[in-house]
């Protein structure tokens, strides 16, 4: 976080000194580590058996906070008797189809309940925006929109005693994580461990809280959602969601990717993370709607309707009317995964003609590098919209594929257009940063040259494609000709961004009302009464104002600081904040006061907005047959699930699992300790000769790649560069390419320090300058001595940037969690020699041998279910 | 009279004449030292915004004059942020006024080694053509089991992560109405 | 166990050097100063002390040797403005020297002795040229101010030769700051010796008895001074045996010893023994110069000289 | 007129003419806070427009930057070094039992603005003054570039800037300002302002000597033997410095000289010993011209 985040760990530094306690997870000692009370080296990949293992510790010492367990959480609820666990099938869940590789999750439903939490369209349900997982508005909320569940309707053990409540097979399930196996797996000794079980369950409480923080080293794993899973499943074991100094934070690394997951560029959801619409739904808003909705819908996700409606309206204005279905049927339907992995895929497959990149610079930050560089070869046209000339805008010029004559520049029929872009500086707008708020930043100046805010570009872009279709009198070009796009424009031509931002809030359409925009998204409408381009944002530009503009400083204000920005939903600074409170409402104590009962005036109060109803009473039982908000009881704080309560156990939504289980990374250097399945059974492989993996395991070949490592980024640079390399006061802090390696492995290897080492995976070889350092510590893992390597992946191979190198992402291939389809970055395999490595085809014969040696074939390491014992 | 003044504010005068004997401090100070004022002091405007790098979302003030940044650093109204910056955001001036950036529109044809100059207006109208046109030949009505579809598969976008709110939902907007699904950003990666 | 150098001769053992240095990286800067600085010193010196012996020639009634001196004393102070003003980063404000007077700052000092000096030798040099001068009236004015020229000149010479012991000295550099209480000496003799060289170089045997022995009394003292000074600056002394300030300083005494027995020997009787002798203590006095200079950038670069010191001094 | 080259305990800047002088300025670097982001080095560049030093890796841990010199005004010091004490005893870096023996260090390093300052001290042309806030500031529409104050900068801080002629200030001594212009406005220095952690702190001297006081207490009782203060006794051999520092091991690891001394405290004897050996050489002459 240090690294990273400097100025949000400063709260981190004022904690430490009132006396808070830093634990620092990580395989590198960081400057996290450097000021933290304990720094604990773990090896990349195992956390989930590390976060198991204080799951089993909370459970064994009956260290749970048990008023708030069996209240707030589904601790209570009884699973199936179908159900099975990983202990019953060698790792493997009950439900799980071998052929498809993908598990029915029935058998996962709470008993009694007949279609559990079913969210929407099974193959629908959970797909999940990469990093909504992130938001802490995750996968498991957004399929949150299951069936409603009533507590008459459920069975419940408060005593936690029958052997089919989540509590019990949570205990069973954890039984396994004891500490010798946290050593086995993690290379963590026993000692280290017990001490952060200790720090972390002392620290929590009435009167104490513990909050996780964590970024893309839990989410770049074939089983990343599981990671946080882990963290939430102790969290509401130890009572710490929805309070202060709780949470699982996560820290996000670009200024709006918050924002860019709202209001999302992602191919699986529309703005509000409301699902994109799928073919295989049934037809119509109606079968959208009702795949995900009943009529008993519990929680706020049952106007789900209202949210879609009021953006269908958003995009299609006076055209989208009741008669057809809000236009429904103009929006494109998903198939699959459509993320863009596959998409590159795509590209190599020549199925893509036209490619977008809007400063991002995937040559560079993208996984399995040469696929991203070798794709965009096979494309008709690519736009590249950034400051600079970044790797991916130049790849056919200095990309290293030319250097390879894998690419040669004459013979790659890609048209490429470069558009300068606006900064922040330059234009209106609204970044959405990593606690959910809104932060207007205003604009101090036109822009130089050619350049233009993407709201420019795209508004002039549609103008134009409005005007050639304009005649057509085709169907599909419908969507296209009934579009809104009328934006009152600033004098320099682009649009008002305000009148953007007060779109997505929305606005009354009829009524004494219209044209005013919406207070909340309790206001939005199924009939067409209101638009409103992301009902979570709705309150936004609440009374024509622009809240996210707002900055009365924070010393002259509460703690909490409620006039600074706009926080979604609601202002809210802190999400389920019912949980601060016990179950009738008062403070769980008066240090973590938060929001409460005020039984005189008979509403919540408190720092923040309630985060629930304001009037209902912590008394109130819903009663039966209510649906929506009315359907959740006053100790029901978890407000978005069906059943209101904070889930240990996933009943429904997740691909991999209702629990977390600690599965191997695709590539690793040793078998999985904790069951016969090596990896994650359902993670995304993909069986070519362009994305080939390292044997893993003991499976024949592993031992050619020993190592593990690690990307990261560094304090001096952002992400793929395209930010930092260009800047000469960030550049030379940080000029070269560097790995990090334990003096014990440069003995092994032979690295000198400050020279020059190689560093091979089945993808490819790249070079870096060798930093030998003792922030590197070799792990033992089940009686093997275990070395990984640190690789800060800010580098890239052009010509524009001051400074360049060879780009770590080159490294990796693609192997995605089945959730979120986000790529395992942070745990491969590797070999490491010393010297640099060798240039043009000599590198691709170096590369080759290395794939010979170790026997790689498309099928290495991507058979999804492990043999069972004797099979092999 | 000038030379006058001018042999008076001789630091070595001023230097026998004062206190500061040794013209150490006070007499050796130039005229432009005594009037020197920090140029946050003479912004035309003072702007509000916020850091363009990662997701804490640290508070800037940016200082204006004659039409260009002068300054941005730490905003220490924000709650979030204090005033504090990390390199990259105290880095942020020059990002903006960035010597080698990019400002104009460069173009490469196919199979072409070089760049080339292209006006905005025509690369845009370019642009809007080449969508159109594949879309036209990519699209997809609706499946072999005849539900619809109502896409491309020939138009993939990334971005957004460092891009505005509005600038996101404008583009989604825009690529929904074109029916392109592969819309993408930094979130998935 | 005796360490042998390279040259397989024993030196003494150094006491280990028991610090943490960051990554051996220097603590003090060098000064960022080029050849012209210690061209400067000797220059400065040889101005100085010749100004000096021009008044003792004058004394004496030596006058080619007189005349001699004059000349050089100017020669040299005019190479040492160049020399000054060439090695400023920014040479066309050379003169803000002239702002403040410092005496805190031994560059200021000597910047207003030379801006004294330098037209105190001018006239004096030029005086010694009014015969060629066709106009009465300034070839008078020339022979008046001879006297108060001359000896304005050899008043400010002293602190001319000495100050720039003071300008190494007043620094942190190591091996000048620790060598301050000597150095002053070591560079009057260096200046006396170069001095009488010069004299002995450009005079005529019967007109330079004066100047040889001002060269042996130059050469006696830099020896002497040289040598307590290398006792005086402890650990840093190494500095003056090792290295191109070694070799320089070797070179100097080489120099410096044979040009002794040569003024001592041959000079009063051959020219060319007198010339040789004279180039040898020259050159002697610009290695010695360039020795020293040397030394004390070489200390600066090694952060044992800055540390070890201090660190002594501490406990 | 006397001149004092020295008077400790008094405000410098009252000394040097500025009767009227506010309190003095100075910074407290608590290093037992760094986490070596390096803010203050980009902030510092960009306020003062400072030019990139350089795009050389050196190997040195995180450290880029090297040192301090002309065109790098603060300079974080990263040192990786094994401990010998357990780790409980360390309040600050303590990192776990698996590592007990190993911390990393970080340090921002500055001027110090001594109370007495060499470069000042040996400046020719008075470009180096002393403001009334009691800092040390190199006034770059004066300096010639003569070098002096490189050497004579016990820290070896100041140096000439290097580089083409059209950069910025090339030939020109050039250190930091302490902000000159910024606090001259009641602005807080850019490296301070931008330090996320206040490891960099700006203020009243006397104020932050205090603050130094009690964080040093709290690091001893807490056990961290090894934290000390640097430059704040206005007793040492700079007479105090204006930007004074909490650093957790001996000076020199972090490439501080352990016990400076400004050399103008020996430039009285200086200037004695030089007069001797002028007199020295006017005796010599008259020797020679007697001995006939």
């Amino acid at each position: 976080m240090a690294e990273c985040h400097p100025v949000g760990f400063q709260w981190v530094m004022e904690a430490k000194k009132r006396g808070a306690k830093i634990i620092h997870i990580d395989p590198r000692f960081t400057r996290t580590s450097a000021v933290a009370d304990q720094h604990v080296p773990i090896r990349a990949g195992s956390d989930i058996a590390f976060l198991g293992g204080i799951i089993n510790y909370i459970l064994e010492s009956e260290k749970y906070f048990k008023e708030y367990v069996v209240n707030y959480t589904n601790a209570a609820t009884i699973i199936r008797n179908e159900f099975k666990d990983t202990d019953d099938l060698d790792g493997l869940f009950s439900g799980y189809d071998p052929v498809t590789s993908q598990y029915d999750t029935e058998s996962w439903g709470y008993r009694g309940i007949t279609e559990v939490a079913a969210a929407g369209p099974k193959n629908q349900g959970t797909k999940v925006s990469a990093e909504s997982a992130q938001a802490g508005q995750g996968a498991a909320q957004r399929s949150r929109q299951g069936s409603a569940i009533h507590e008459h309707e459920l069975h419940r053990d408060e005593t936690l005693k029958d052997p089919n409540t989540v509590f019990q097979i949570l205990k069973r399930h954890y039984a396994r994580y004891t500490p010798e196996m946290v050593e086995r797996v993690c290379g963590v000794p026993q000692k280290e461990f017990l001490e952060v079980c200790r720090a972390v369950t002392e620290n929590s409480g009435r009167d104490k809280t513990t909050a996780w923080v964590y970024s893309v080293g839990w989410t770049h794993h074939s089983v990343g959602v599981q990671y946080i899973r882990g963290a939430a499943i102790i969290q509401l074991l130890l009572g710490n969601m929805g309070r202060p100094g709780g949470g699982i934070l996560a820290l996000r690394g670009h200024a709006s990717i918050q924002g860019s997951t709202d209001i999302p560029t992602l191919f699986d959801i529309l703005p509000g993370y409301l699902p994109m619409p799928s073919v295989d739904l049934p037809k119509g808003l109606r079968g959208y709607i009702d795949s995900m909705v009943t009529t008993e819908q519990k929680g706020f996700w049952s106007n789900t309707e209202g949210y879609m409606v009021s953006l269908l309206k958003a995009y299609w204005g006076e055209k989208a009317t009741s008669e057809n279905d809000f236009c429904f049927d103009y929006l494109p339907k998903i198939s699959g995964d459509h993320g863009t992995y596959q998409t590159v895929l795509d590209m190599m497959d020549d199925k893509v003609e036209g490619y977008m990149i809007m400063g991002e610079n995937p040559a560079v930050g993208s996984s399995n590098g040469k696929l991203q560089r070798m794709a965009m070869a096979h494309l008709k046209w690519l736009v590249v919209r950034d400051f600079q000339l970044i790797e991916s805008a130049t790849f056919w010029k200095d990309g290293p594929e030319i250097a390879t004559g894998e690419l040669k520049t004459d013979e790659i029929g890609t048209e490429v257009f470069f558009f300068p872009a606006a900064n922040h500086v330059e234009k209106d707008g609204s970044f959405t940063q990593t606690q959910r708020m809104l932060q207007w930043h205003h604009k101090a100046i036109d822009p130089p040259g050619d350049c233009q805010s993407e709201l420019h570009f795209f508004f002039n872009l549609g103008k134009k494609i409005k005007s050639i279709l304009a005649d057509s009198t085709l169907e599909r070009d419908k969507p296209i000709q009934d579009l809104t796009w009328d934006y009152p424009t600033l004098d320099s031509g682009e649009p008002d961004a305000e009148a953007v931002l007060k779109e997505i809030n929305g606005t009354y359409l009829t009524g004494e009302k219209a044209g005013q925009p919406l207070d909340s998204y309790t206001d939005m409408k199924p009939n067409g009464s209101t638009s409103g381009g992301c009902w979570i944002y709705t309150g936004v530009y609440a009374d024509n104002i622009n809240h996210a503009a707002k900055r009365k400083s924070g010393s002259d204000q509460s703690w909490v600081a409620p006039d600074w920005g706009w926080v979604w939903p609601a202002n809210r600074r802190i999400l389920y904040n019912r949980a601060s409170a016990d179950p009738q409402g008062k403070p769980w104590s008066e240090k973590k006061a938060y929001v409460w009962w005020d039984s005189k005036a008979k509403k919540w109060t408190g720092h923040d907005v309630p985060d629930f109803e304001l009037t209902k009473a912590p008394t109130y039982k819903a009663p039966k047959g209510s649906r929506g908000p009315e359907a959740l009881s006053g100790n029901d704080p978890f407000i978005m699930q069906s059943d209101g309560k904070g889930w240990l156990f996933v009943p429904a939504g997740l691909k991999d699992g209702p629990l977390p289980a600690h599965y191997e990374p695709q590539e690793s250097p040793v078998s999985n300790a904790v069951y016969p399945q090596q990896a994650n059974p359902t993670r995304q492989v993909y069986k070519r000769d362009d994305n080939l993996s390292n044997p893993s395991g003991h499976d024949k070949g592993s031992e050619v790649f020993p190592y593990v490592f690690t990307t990261y980024r560094l304090t001096e640079h952002h992400t793929a560069g395209g930010m930092s390399r260009f800047l000469p006061y960030l550049s030379e802090l940080q000029p070269e390419f560097f790995c990090e390696v334990s003096p014990e492995l440069a003995e092994e290897r032979g690295l000198r320090p400050n020279g020059w080492a190689t560093i091979i995976t089945a993808r490819t070889a790249i070079e870096a300058r060798v930093l030998i350092t003792e922030r590197i510590k070799p792990l033992k893992v089940g009686g093997k001595v275990i070395h990984q390597i640190g690789l800060p992946y800010h580098w890239g191979v052009g010509g524009e940037a001051l400074v360049s190198g060879d780009s770590a992402n080159d490294l990796l291939g693609l192997t995605l969690d089945p959730n979120v389809h986000i790529q395992e970055a942070k745990a491969s395999s590797c070999d490491i020699q010393p010297g640099r490595r060798p240039v043009g085809t000599a590198l691709l014969k170096l590369v080759e041998q290395y794939r010979q040696r170790a026997g790689i074939t498309v099928n290495t390491s991507n058979q999804l279910l492990s043999p069972k014992k004797g099979e092999s | 009279m000038e030379l006058q003044k001018t042999f008076i504010s001789w630091p070595v005068i001023k230097q026998l004449t004062s206190s500061d004997h040794l013209a150490r401090g006070r007499s050796s100070q130039s005229k432009r030292s005594a009037t020197l004022i920090p140029r946050t002091n003479t912004a035309d405007k003072i702007v509000q915004s916020v850091c363009p790098y990662c997701a804490v979302g640290c508070g800037q003030t940016v200082y204006v004059k004659d039409n260009k940044v002068t300054q941005i650093e730490g905003d220490k109204n924000s709650p979030i942020s204090r005033g504090r910056l990390c390199p990259k955001g105290s880095a942020t001036e020059q990002l903006v006024n960035s010597p080698n950036r990019q400002i104009k529109v460069l173009y490469r044809k196919p199979f072409g080694t070089e760049w080339e100059p292209i006006d905005l207006e025509q690369a845009t109208e370019m642009v809007a053509q080449r969508i159109v046109e594949t879309r036209a030949r990519t699209w997809q009505d609706k499946d072999e089991q005849g539900r619809v579809l109502n896409r491309t598969m020939g138009i993939a976008g990334l971005g957004g992560a460092t891009l505005d709110n509005e600038e996101n939902y404008l583009i989604k907007k825009l690529l929904m109405s074109i029916g392109a699904v592969q819309i993408e950003n930094q979130a998935r990666i | 166990m005796p360490k042998t150098n390279k040259s397989g001769r024993e030196v003494p053992m150094v006491p280990k050097a028991n610090f943490t240095s960051y990554y051996g990286n220097p603590i003090v800067k060098a000064a960022p100063w080029g050849k012209d600085i210690p061209a400067y010193l000797f220059l400065g010196g040889l101005a100085g002390a010749s100004s000096l012996l021009a008044l003792g020639a004058e004394v004496t009634g030596n006058n080619i040797l007189r005349r001699n001196c004059k000349f050089t004393a100017v020669g040299a102070i005019g190479a040492s403005y160049l020399a000054l003003i060439h090695d400023l980063g920014k040479p066309s404000r050379f003169v803000n020297m002239l702002r403040v007077a410092k005496p805190t700052s031994p560059m200021s000092v000597g910047t207003w002795i030379i801006t004294f000096y330098g037209p105190a030798a001018g006239f004096s040099a030029a005086s010694e040229l009014r015969h060629l001068v066709n106009s009465k009236r300034i070839s008078s004015l020339l022979k008046l101010i001879n006297k108060p020229a001359m000896i304005g000149a050899a008043t400010l010479a002293p602190a001319l030769s000495s100050y720039t012991a003071v300008l190494l000295g007043n620094t942190a550099t190591p091996a000048w700051h620790s060598g301050f209480k000597e150095m002053p000496f070591v560079f009057v003799g260096s200046s006396a010796l170069a001095a009488g060289g010069m004299g002995m170089l450009t005079s005529p045997v019967s007109q330079s008895a004066i100047a040889r022995r001002f060269a042996v009394a130059g050469v006696a003292t830099e020896l002497f001074a040289i040598k307590k000074m290398e006792e005086s600056m402890g650990l840093v002394s190494e500095t003056l045996n090792s290295g191109t300030a070694g070799q320089l300083l070797k070179a100097s005494k080489i120099l410096s010893i044979s040009g002794l027995i040569g003024t001592l020997l041959i000079a009063p009787k051959s020219r060319l023994g007198s010339i040789a002798s004279g180039a040898a203590l020259v050159l002697s006095s610009i290695c010695t110069r360039f020795g020293i200079f040397e030394a004390g950038q070489a200390s600066s670069r090694d952060p044992k000289y800055t540390v070890m010191p201090q660190k002594s001094s501490n406990s | 007129m006397k001149l004092q080259f020295r008077e400790p305990g008094i405000n410098p800047a009252v000394l040097s003419g500025w009767e009227d002088a506010p309190p003095r300025k100075g910074f407290f670097t608590d290093t037992s806070i760094c986490i070596g982001c390096k803010a203050c080095e980009v902030a510092c560049k960009e306020w003062n427009h400072v030019p990139e030093d350089g795009l050389e890796w050196l190997g040195t841990s995180y450290d880029n930057t090297g040192s301090l010199g002309a065109s790098t005004w603060r300079h974080v010091a990263f040192i990786e070094q094994p401990i010998a004490k357990p780790a409980s005893e360390n309040g600050i870096a303590s990192n776990g039992s698996a590592n007990p023996d190993f911390r990393w260090l970080m340090s921002s390093d500055v001027c110090k603005h001594c109370t007495e300052a060499g470069c000042l001290d040996v400046c020719p042309t008075g470009a180096l003054f002393r403001t009334e806030f009691g800092t040390v500031v190199v006034q770059d529409d004066i300096c010639n570039g003569c070098g002096y104050c490189v050497p004579a900068c016990p820290f070896g801080v100041i140096d000439r800037r290097d580089g083409s002629d059209s950069a910025k200030n090339v030939g020109i001594a050039q250190k930091c300002t302490l902000c000159y212009d910024r606090i001259g406005a009641g602005m807080t220095p850019a490296c301070a302002q931008a330090c996320p952690t206040e490891s960099i702190q700006f203020g009243d001297l006397d104020e932050l000597r205090v603050r130094a006081q009690e964080r040093i207490e709290l690091l001893h009782q807490q056990g961290n033997k090894s934290a000390r203060l640097y430059g704040e006794d206005p007793n040492d051999g700079i007479g105090g410095a204006g930007a004074i520092f909490l650093l957790l091991d001996e000076p020199e690891v972090y490439g501080l000289p352990p016990n400076p001394v400004v050399t103008t405290r020996d430039l009285p004897e200086m200037w004695k010993r030089a007069g001797a050996a002028a007199l020295a050489l006017i005796v010599g002459l008259a020797a020679a011209s007697l001995k006939r």
